[in-house]
């Protein structure tokens, strides 16, 4: 174990997988000398070369489209997204062809890429650079989407993204590069993709259940632990996987609280609250107690840096959903 | 009438510097595209396929470039009009009729044939073309990429954001711009302002150039030239000037915006008519040959689609396969449902 | 009145605002000469011009682009996006610069411009041709999303969109062109924008509240219909706007029936069902007698044409639906 | 020392055809470019400035093509960099310190400034650009569209879509490629293999020209020339050769890509410099101009900076301000109750 922040657990599962397999590369916009713009490639360039850890035009449309050429030629590329606004000029090659060369060669070729996007509020960015655009990505069938909580998740799920037969979103929150700081396993440590973890919480005690994902887990440990104060216990409920949700996880817990609050960071219309209320809905109607709530960003665009202390979802609306929701009969 | 055994005409010299085998061979697959296209519509207009984007007016620029190809090592990424190309390269004729049957189990080709599976959104499949242009070159295996777009693609991002991409890493990589005069209704003229297509090659640092794309024979030079330009890593731009003869797709009306005096010249330069002509006067082909390569064809053709109609089962259970490596389980149970509803055949 | 079919109630439509407003002008893919590849503008070029009626190269991100610059100069064009699944490729213009226009400017500029688009199933289409991408748009604050269920529907949805202030998608179903026959008003015909109606039924005597939109809304009908012979009756909301919902309206009829079903052509994950699913449980919770059941497509793609008879949700389904829904307990 | 007379100074004869007013004024922008930059830098290390793009180096380029511009009916349409061009064009410098402040209200100008606000995706604002241009055509107004990007934008699909609807629609409008050397930490070189960014424009049916970008004057005179033809409807390509001499933005460390080496030659050929000394030998411009416009400068800036912090109240509300034309119900409310949340203080 050792402490790393997010950047640095990020880096380490990087260079474990560049070092264990040649097919690995590292494709992006300045991720070779300056090591991306968070550091997350730092030294990586010349610890593998220039062929495999390597910079590209702006374009990043063809960044995806040739990283799934490149697979089809037998490699695995990483593609950095600068930041996961700008894959909106890539959505016709993410959400229309990488997600389908599989199935249109009926199984001949595969894409089994990842794509890492930094996402989310907290740094005062310029426009696009924060917004959390992951539900229109859980859209995409045939495409993985991950969202880690911590360091040691990012280690684990990254390494587990990297080996993974199908393409995978990976979204690194921004607030969290270098604040988020944790024991981190070393060497190879690899989580399983696809399935929610508790958290936070004894899931047969809790009054209540949070869901939540990437920053929006840390958000609501913080809502978990001020409410511990109160003596209201809940289960935090981290997604981890944003498309294939773990619906069997969350059933479960939810069924055993029978009060649920649903947090993300995303304008709520949409988002991947909405998908988890729908399934919940669906699934373990009966067992509820009161409405699911969800808790989310506002339905507007991520504003300009001044304004995001007022649109980022805090732990106070967490708890105060949480408080509603026992409140509600 | 004396006619030279093949052995003989195989050897009996060049034409424009491109051997007898290529030309024979070149005109048996230009008689074979025709045919196909032929019993393609036909077998539209009787409800056997859906809709189907012919290719006559273009056999001589697809098939001169697919034979410039070494099927070995070199690579075709097509859209969806490439059909000669794609066959001569070695793609099944039943799996493309699947394919525009409506069936995805005919979109692939084995692994032996090194070409992608068609792709309908227009030079979307560039950036994979140059993805995989430039995994050969880090592999060393000597192969290149014939990539193939329309001069409508041109004008999308991916054309531009490939063609430069390529140009950076040194892709071998061949962009063939079939300049077929039309986009749909949309005339060529209407699709950029530039005098060539040929040209926006400047723009990213290597070599365009323009061919006639009636003719085989140059195609056929000026894509191995080209090919091994690319392999020394120097992508090219090959537009190759040529004529949609034909409609759009089988759904379409020509009439509508366009004379029918504006085809009439390039039906008479028609690829095989220039070619089987200048052929027969160097003794490398011959009625008969024209007769046997047609029969043959149609041979094959029938065949093919024989066997696709017989392998025709589209069944509810096609929708799920080959989505993911690992099908979430939520998906599984979706499709569990709905093919057992579909059993019961409720459908409307 | 008179009978027209989709296609000739959206010419109709395209023609009246045309002639009215000099602003408004057509481009996109094949609107000239062609008049479109459904015909939707047939006969427009040669009656308002090429300049106004404009045939562009094949590049979706400079088509709806340039349009928002054409705003700016003060005009208002339609784009004729020639397919839904071909606008991804311009998604960073519609999603991150259409609807951003107006906040980026404080209010100096908009853009009020409309892009239709051809989507859904039933047409036994190529690949992208046919998928239900709505809810991608419906994540995008500041552009309206709304699909018309009848030539009745679609010319009074089309009309006030194009002289909404605010841009609207308008989701065109490519089923319905040449089938939906309807006694369409003559003349200027105007619907309200943001407000669902009732389609069939009558909202205070319906068991079971049906939810859908564009074709769907034709497949609710099929299923009532079927229904009502069963002595089951129901009451059909047509969403008619995805975005913004008629939050007001779903949620009366559905308190009203207490139970309901939610149906979209579209994978049913991260669908305009799951947001309506989720908003109902969090407003209207303590009316359900029931799960409020999504019926949708399986979650991959839309498949080649031989496929598409197993993919589509069909009447059958919603009608099973409103079965089961009938028997929770 | 004897100071001539302004008036007199105004029509002591023009530098390569440029007027003595245009001279006068670039070098006082120049001035208050640097003088701004500056600043800006210095608040974002004392906390009261957002992450900022100084532009250091480019100074010459972006201020002659402004000025080549008529306010009336000319536009600009930007992305980030380029603030020295818009305060030419009449954009307010508080505006542009708001909207580095991250406070929206400062994204944007008056309704008499011919301008888009800045726009951070690289690229995107060049289809608008051209939107904009094909309006202004098709009123007939006479005005063209001065459209920047940077030589990292030229590689994006939105670059290629927008030169090319341009010369097809005949659009009044120039495209200013700022070559500055640098995408962040990625090189020219490594953006494209083209030798040149004005050789796009062949491929697009017009013209492209590359000029000298720390010449004020030859900058001033090719954007004036490429307007002109732009106007007549043949847009044009301008490569200005200029260089970034600063880091990428304020939380950029260009020594981690690059060596002082390569920047001291450009330091040496800074635009201002250039320009004063031509113009100090034609008695254009002295030690006193120079002090005076540094002050002057100094004092609008600073009067800028204090007026942007007097108007920088954050709020909630803003939020919700502006995205729609018609705030539809759910939103309203959702902003509604989180302007009261944010009013209770709860915000960690
Ligand atoms: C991205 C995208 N936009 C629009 C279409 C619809 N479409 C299908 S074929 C076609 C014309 C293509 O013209 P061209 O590239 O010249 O190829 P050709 O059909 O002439 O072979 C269009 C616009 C599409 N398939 N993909
Ligand atoms: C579409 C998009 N991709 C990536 C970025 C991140 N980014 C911001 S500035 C920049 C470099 C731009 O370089 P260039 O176009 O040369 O302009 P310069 O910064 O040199 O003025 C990048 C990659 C972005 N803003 N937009
Ligand atoms: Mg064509
Ligand atoms: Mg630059």
């Amino acid at each position: 174990m050792s402490e790393q922040n997010l950047v640095s657990a990020i880096r380490d599962a990087l260079q474990i997988e560049l070092a264990r397999d040649e097919r690995q590369m590292i494709i992006g916009l300045d991720v070779g000398k300056m090591g991306g713009v968070f550091r997350a490639t730092d030294g990586l360039q010349a610890e593998f070369g220039e062929d495999r850890v390597v910079d590209l035009p702006i374009a990043e449309g063809v960044m995806v489209g040739a990283a799934i050429g490149l697979c089809v030629s037998g490699f695995r590329p990483i593609v950095e997204m600068q930041f996961l606004g700008f894959a909106h000029q890539a959505f016709h090659q993410i959400g229309q062809q990488l997600t389908r060369l599989r199935q249109r060669s009926q199984g001949r070729f595969s894409a089994p890429l990842t794509i890492r996007a930094p996402y989310g509020g907290g740094g005062k960015t310029p426009e696009f650079h924060s917004d959390c655009y992951e539900a229109l990505y859980a859209q995409c069938p045939g495409l993985r989407v991950v969202a880690p909580s911590s360091p040691t998740e990012a280690k684990g799920l990254l390494l587990a993204a990297l080996r993974h037969p199908d393409p995978v979103l990976f979204l690194e929150p921004i607030a969290g590069y270098r604040t988020w700081v944790d024991d981190v396993p070393e060497g190879d440590y690899v989580l399983p993709l696809g399935e929610a973890r508790i958290a936070y919480g004894n899931e047969n005690a809790a009054a209540v259940a949070v869901v939540s994902y990437g920053l929006s887990t840390q958000t609501a440990l913080r809502a978990a632990a001020s409410l511990a104060a109160e003596g209201i216990d809940v289960v935090v409920v981290d997604l981890r996987s944003l498309s294939p949700i773990d619906v069997g996880t969350l059933c479960r817990v939810v069924e055993k609280a029978g009060r649920c609050v649903v947090v993300t960071d995303a304008p709520v219309t949409g988002s991947i609250a909405s998908e988890v209320t729908a399934t919940l809905m669906e699934r373990v109607f009966w067992s509820l107690e009161a409405p699911i709530v969800r808790v989310g960003a506002p339905d507007v665009p991520h504003p300009l840096g001044a304004l995001e202390q007022f649109y980022i979802p805090t732990a106070e609306a967490v708890a105060d959903a949480v408080r509603s929701t026992l409140e509600a009969h | 009438m004396i006619r030279q055994s093949d052995d003989l005409r195989e050897t009996a010299g060049d034409i424009d510097g491109v051997p007898p085998a290529v030309i024979r061979e070149g005109l048996r697959r230009m008689i074979a595209a025709r045919v196909f296209d032929t019993k393609a519509i036909a077998m539209h207009r009787r409800g056997k396929l859906g809709t189907f984007p012919p290719c006559a007016g273009q056999e001589a620029s697809f098939v001169g470039a697919a034979l410039a190809l070494d099927r070995e090592r070199d690579w075709i990424v097509p859209q969806y009009r490439e059909i000669p190309a794609l066959v001569a390269h070695g793609a099944p004729l039943e799996g493309i009729i699947l394919y525009y049957m409506g069936d995805p189990a005919g979109g692939w080709w084995p692994g032996s044939v090194n070409a992608l599976p068609f792709q309908i959104s227009i030079a979307a499949q560039l950036p994979q073309a140059v993805g995989i242009a430039w995994g050969l070159k880090r592999r060393a295996t000597g192969g290149a990429v014939l990539a193939f777009v329309g001069d409508g693609g041109t004008s999308e991002g991916d054309f531009h954001e490939s063609a430069n991409l390529a140009g950076v890493q040194q892709c071998p990589i061949v962009f063939f711009v079939s300049n077929n005069g039309w986009a749909i209704s949309t005339p060529r003229a209407r699709q950029t302002a530039a005098a060539s297509f040929a040209d926006r090659a400047i723009g990213y640092g290597y070599d365009g150039v323009t061919v006639d794309g009636t003719d085989l024979l140059a195609v056929y030079r000026t894509v191995s030239e080209a090919l091994a330009t690319a392999r020394a890593g120097r992508p090219v731009i090959v537009e190759s000037l040529t004529y949609r003869v034909g409609p759009h797709s089988t759904v379409d009306d020509p009439r509508v915006y366009r004379s029918e005096d504006e085809v009439v010249p390039w039906r008479q330069s028609d690829g095989y008519d220039r070619l089987a002509l200048r052929a027969r006067e160097s003794g490398l082909w011959s009625d008969t040959d024209e007769l046997a390569a047609r029969e043959e064809a149609t041979r094959e053709v029938d065949a093919a689609f024989e066997r696709a109609q017989a392998a025709f089962k589209p069944a509810t259970r096609q929708l799920g396969e080959h989505v993911w490596a690992h099908l979430p389980a939520q998906t599984a149970a979706q499709l569990q449902e709905l093919e057992r509803r579909n059993a019961r055949g409720e459908r409307e």
